[in-house]
């Protein structure tokens, strides 16, 4: 869920323009030492995003056969980590917002904060803190892709609400709406997205375990993106 | 005459290309073996994809033993217990770890008790000459290793029909033996078989009946006719299989369908004198 | 994979075949951007609906794109603005003293009906805006013009092979997806359409093409090396002719809907 | 004799498979069409691999006109300008969304001007038949139109040496006659090319010479004599092109190459009917 062009005003475009910024410049400076260094890796950053652009397009199995599809950032924030998908999920917007008229330039901004910082970063810290406590693995999936789908769901009505407070009860109030509103879809999209996480997981560590030990996965944190990657890749 | 699967005047496409196929009408009896022949992009696959029910016709119908093919959930459920299909690449459709579970791919979703299921595992491997393998990792199956792995997949569901999409493409020579030897097997045990392919010595060697795509409609009929028809064949940007073409630049009025018939042709043809020598 | 016009495509092969593919992207882009900056700033009437028209002008008419390509492109968002302006519509709380309607703490008056009209007329004229870009600018074209900012050269290689694996990827998505079909892995035997099998199935899929991916990835790496790739993905720049006349009819129309708009709330 | 490239007792194999090759020898001469021969998985693709420089040998030795090949960087950039080769998948060799764009990646890493790399572009696409495809997206292209244009890409290099693999698989038979012209434009244009493929009959047609990996291991000869080699055929899961077979079964000892020369053999040796031919 993207906010559409031209629908923010000027000032609150600029304004999550210069929010999203910094993150994406941490991620995009990242990308391009990591690169620098492993030139290949930039063909395992270029899957990954048009993987997360793809991912959008598949339809979740429902009871109802409504047409919902994963956002996927989750997945992208526990194999690639935040700052990479900062960066990634500018590419994709862009894409996005020029493939599929899906999202706009002006508010790119806005979706880049809800979409590429937000979800992921936020998701992660769940993962990690779940991880933390001694959860189990599953359990820090469901979380971290469900509460990224949230989270992002969240920021967007938060930022609908400052462009349109509600005429009678203002911003809190246009929030409420708006979350009222996208939780019919979202909610239970995001629960679903939980689920498949853990099924997705649970594929590839039957078929792709040395992939994911390369890419840092339940083997520790810590280390940058797709380092790792490259070195697996030689022998996938 | 019902077929066991037709399709009638049938437009199908893709969103950029609508008409790929405009008007195609071919029967398939049980018990045939039909070769489906055409160019790179002449809508091969995207008439096996219409036949297999997982492209819907803009408009005509599917029929599946005279009965138009309902496109509803259900409708497909029944249809591929019937009508499966292979598609070329091995890579895209095993997406187990192993092939006994990815050959059980299909059934488990029949919903079979798990004995039946293995029961059927273990037969369909057998026909393609697969059963060795059964306990292998997908990803460390050679290419042809794959492709009859694939194939056993989709044997696993019992179809009537088979649709199999360049089975023997990429394989090497063997390869291609030991698969025609699987499809013979499959044959044998009452498949009906249509297979598209670009190797028209094999269509005219394997099949009984080709389906030449050519300018988004389907010619159908005996397949050394359609090999020989000269027009035809510079159309569907095909090439005369050698052993017509011999025939005929050798002004003989026959068509071999294989080596030992050219073979037998020449022998037969020969003068007298000729013929104990070379009979040999 | 030729032609995969899955609905990701119809815009960018509608880009690619366009008549003003030949024209330069910084031409393109300052009618693209101009006309959304004037939809964002302009007073809403008649400048909105002034920026709609320029921009399906330009679309349909001198672009020359399909009036279906065009209307299928805005469906999805035309669902997001209808949604959202229905819920800027509906105030909720007490109900202002002006309002026309109201049930319980719902209720519409002329704020939220003015504001609500306001999200939809924008997000139409900033949308079709942004559509003069998509539908004439294949992304490689955006890519290469982005070069002359300076932006790092790594980023800009990761958003070209991004766009490449795109339709490298989709197409083994669709095989992949249909292989399973074909097996009835959409459509299991069980309660709930075999919901319990259909979960596992759409993640053996996602993780299937997502494996896949990467393989095809690691082999365009491979096939990259054997044609001497080491650092950078230098290519050919492509020539375009500059047409002033172009600039000029697009800073004319811009200029006139402003005239149009400012002399409109004036009187 | 100074070969054009040469591999010298070569040992490679990947990760898994550390010896695919295992003491392979093999000489190309400037200006042969050399056939590459041998079942799935045997190891063509790897030798490809080595003799492009992009697989560097656990021992053994690559020679260019007689020097050992330099594994460094820079030596390897010196040999790209000389080797070339292409992948048998399209895709996994064109990175770029726009075809002009795509064939100049070579000739720009030369560092060549943009002037000269533009007639090279456009000179390569004309030899492959595809310089109407400069401006359209990769993505929109067919199979066998990316086949044409990723062997484009490396012809931009202007290599003395091209490796092709597997360039006809997949294609149509009009496809196939079409990358034919153009590997005869290429000969012509004074390269020399290695084609490794799975289709006898084009190898015998096309080839001057063979090498079939077999057993870890190359032999090397002309290609009429190595396609006749019942031995080397079963071993290597090959099969004997139908011209061979034909005349081996008509006693006839003549190795026609083609459909022209089988049609030649046989009205030659018609005629004369009882004539010795058959009676041997
Ligand atoms: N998913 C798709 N989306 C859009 N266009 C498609 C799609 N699949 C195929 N096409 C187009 O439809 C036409 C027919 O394709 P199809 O794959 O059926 O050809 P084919 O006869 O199987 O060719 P080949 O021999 O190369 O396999 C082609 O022009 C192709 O580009
Ligand atoms: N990247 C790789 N990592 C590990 N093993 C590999 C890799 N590439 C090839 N192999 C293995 O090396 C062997 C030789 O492979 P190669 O691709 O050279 O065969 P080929 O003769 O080209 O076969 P085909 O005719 O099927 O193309 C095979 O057993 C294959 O599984
Ligand atoms: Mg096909
Ligand atoms: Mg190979």
């Amino acid at each position: 869920m993207h906010i559409a062009e031209g629908v923010l005003p000027p000032a609150q475009c600029a304004i999550w323009y210069a929010a999203a910024a910094p993150f994406v410049i941490h991620g995009a400076v990242k990308v391009v030492k990591e690169v620098r260094e492993h030139p290949e890796n930039k063909l395992l950053l270029a899957t990954a995003g048009a993987c997360t652009f793809l991912l959008s397009s598949i339809k979740l199995p429902s009871v109802t056969g409504s047409s919902s599809h994963p956002t996927g950032t989750g997945v992208g924030a526990i194999l690639f980590k935040p700052p990479v998908m900062a960066f990634m999920g500018v590419i994709v917007l862009v894409f996005q917002a020029l493939l599929l008229a899906h999202g706009g330039i002006t508010t790119l901004g806005a979706n880049t904060f809800s979409m590429a910082i937000a979800g992921p970063w936020i998701g992660y810290w769940v993962y990690l803190l779940t991880k933390r406590l001694h959860g189990p693995n599953a359990l820090a999936i469901f979380l971290c892709m469900a509460i990224s789908d949230l989270a992002t769901y969240c920021v967007t009505s938060f930022q609908l609400a400052f462009a349109f407070p509600d005429a009678s009860s203002g911003v809190v109030g246009a929030a409420l709406k708006f979350l009222g509103i996208f939780a019919v879809s979202q909610v239970p999209l995001s629960i679903m997205e939980g689920f498949l996480g853990i099924l997705l997981f649970r594929f590839l560590v039957r078929v792709a375990a040395p992939q994911l030990a390369g890419l840092g996965f339940d083997i520790g944190a810590g280390r940058a993106g797709a380092a790792a990657v490259a070195k697996e890749d030689s022998h996938v | 005459m019902t077929a066991l699967l037709q399709a009638d005047h049938v437009v199908a496409g893709h969103p950029g290309r609508p008409r790929v196929l405009d008007g195609v009408t071919l029967h398939i009896e049980r018990g045939t073996r039909l070769a489906l022949l055409g160019a790179n992009g002449s809508g091969k696959t995207t008439l096996m994809s219409v036949l297999a029910g997982s492209l819907e016709p803009a408009s005509g119908r599917v029929l599946r033993e005279g009965e138009p093919l309902d496109w509803s959930r259900k409708g497909l459920r029944e249809h591929r217990r019937h009508v499966q299909m292979v598609l070329q690449d091995p890579d895209a459709q095993l997406f187990s770890a192993d092939v006994a579970q990815d050959v059980s791919f299909g059934p488990m979703n029949l919903g079979l008790p798990v004995d039946e299921v293995r029961e059927r595992v273990d037969q369909s491997l057998r026909l393609l000459g697969a059963d060795h393998l059964a306990e292998r990792a997908t990803h460390h199956l050679s290419y042809g290793e794959r492709k009859r792995v694939a194939t056993a997949g989709a044997v696993a569901m019992r179809p009537d029909l088979l649709l199999l999409d360049e089975p023997t493409a990429g394989l090497d020579p063997a390869g291609v033996r030991q698969m025609r030897e699987a499809l013979d097997r499959l044959t044998a045990a009452g498949a009906t078989i249509l297979m598209a392919t670009h190797d028209v010595a094999l269509a005219l060697d394997w099949a009984d009946e080709a389906a030449v795509v050519c300018d988004a409609a389907v010619r159908q009929g005996p397949v050394d006719e359609l090999l020989a028809d000269s027009g035809l064949i510079a159309r569907a940007h095909l090439e005369k299989p050698w052993t017509l073409a011999l025939a005929a630049a050798l002004g003989l009025d026959r068509r071999p369908r294989n080596l030992e018939q050219a073979i037998a042709m020449l022998t037969d043809e020969r003068p007298a004198g000729a013929h104990d020598g070379a009979a040999r | 994979m030729n032609n995969h016009s899955h609905h990701i495509n119809a815009l960018d092969d509608a880009a690619w075949d366009s008549p003003w593919r030949r024209r330069r992207v910084g031409e393109k882009v300052l009618c693209s951007m101009g006309l959304v900056l004037t939809a964002l700033l302009a007073p809403v009437w008649p400048g909105t609906v002034l920026v709609s028209v320029a921009a399906v002008a330009f679309i349909l008419g001198s672009a020359r794109i399909r009036l279906h390509v065009l209307a299928e492109a805005m469906s999805a968002p035309l669902v997001f603005l209808v949604l959202g302006g229905v819920s800027v519509l509906l105030a909720v709380g007490r109900t202002p003293t002006d309002a026309w309607w109201s049930l319980g703490a719902l209720s519409i008056g002329p704020t939220s009906s003015v504001q609500a009209l306001r999200l939809f007329l924008h997000g139409m004229s900033g949308t079709l805006s942004v559509m003069v870009l998509a539908t004439t600018t294949p992304m490689v074209d955006l890519l290469t013009w982005l070069r002359r900012f300076h932006v790092p050269e790594p980023l800009l290689e990761i958003a070209n092979l991004t766009y490449r694996l795109l339709f490298v990827i989709l197409d083994t998505m669709l095989t992949v997806m249909e292989a399973q079909r074909c097996r009835l892995g959409d459509n299991p035997v069980g309660p709930m359409h075999g919901l319990r099998r259909r979960w596992d199935n759409t993640a053996a899929a996602i993780g299937a093409i997502g494996i896949l991916a990467w393989e095809r990835a690691g082999r365009l790496n491979e096939g990259m090396s054997h044609r001497g790739f080491e650092t950078t993905l230098a290519t050919l720049p492509v020539r375009r002719r500059a047409s002033p006349r172009f600039i000029v009819i697009t800073l004319a129309v811009i200029a006139a809907i402003w005239a149009l708009s400012l002399g409109g709330t004036a009187s």
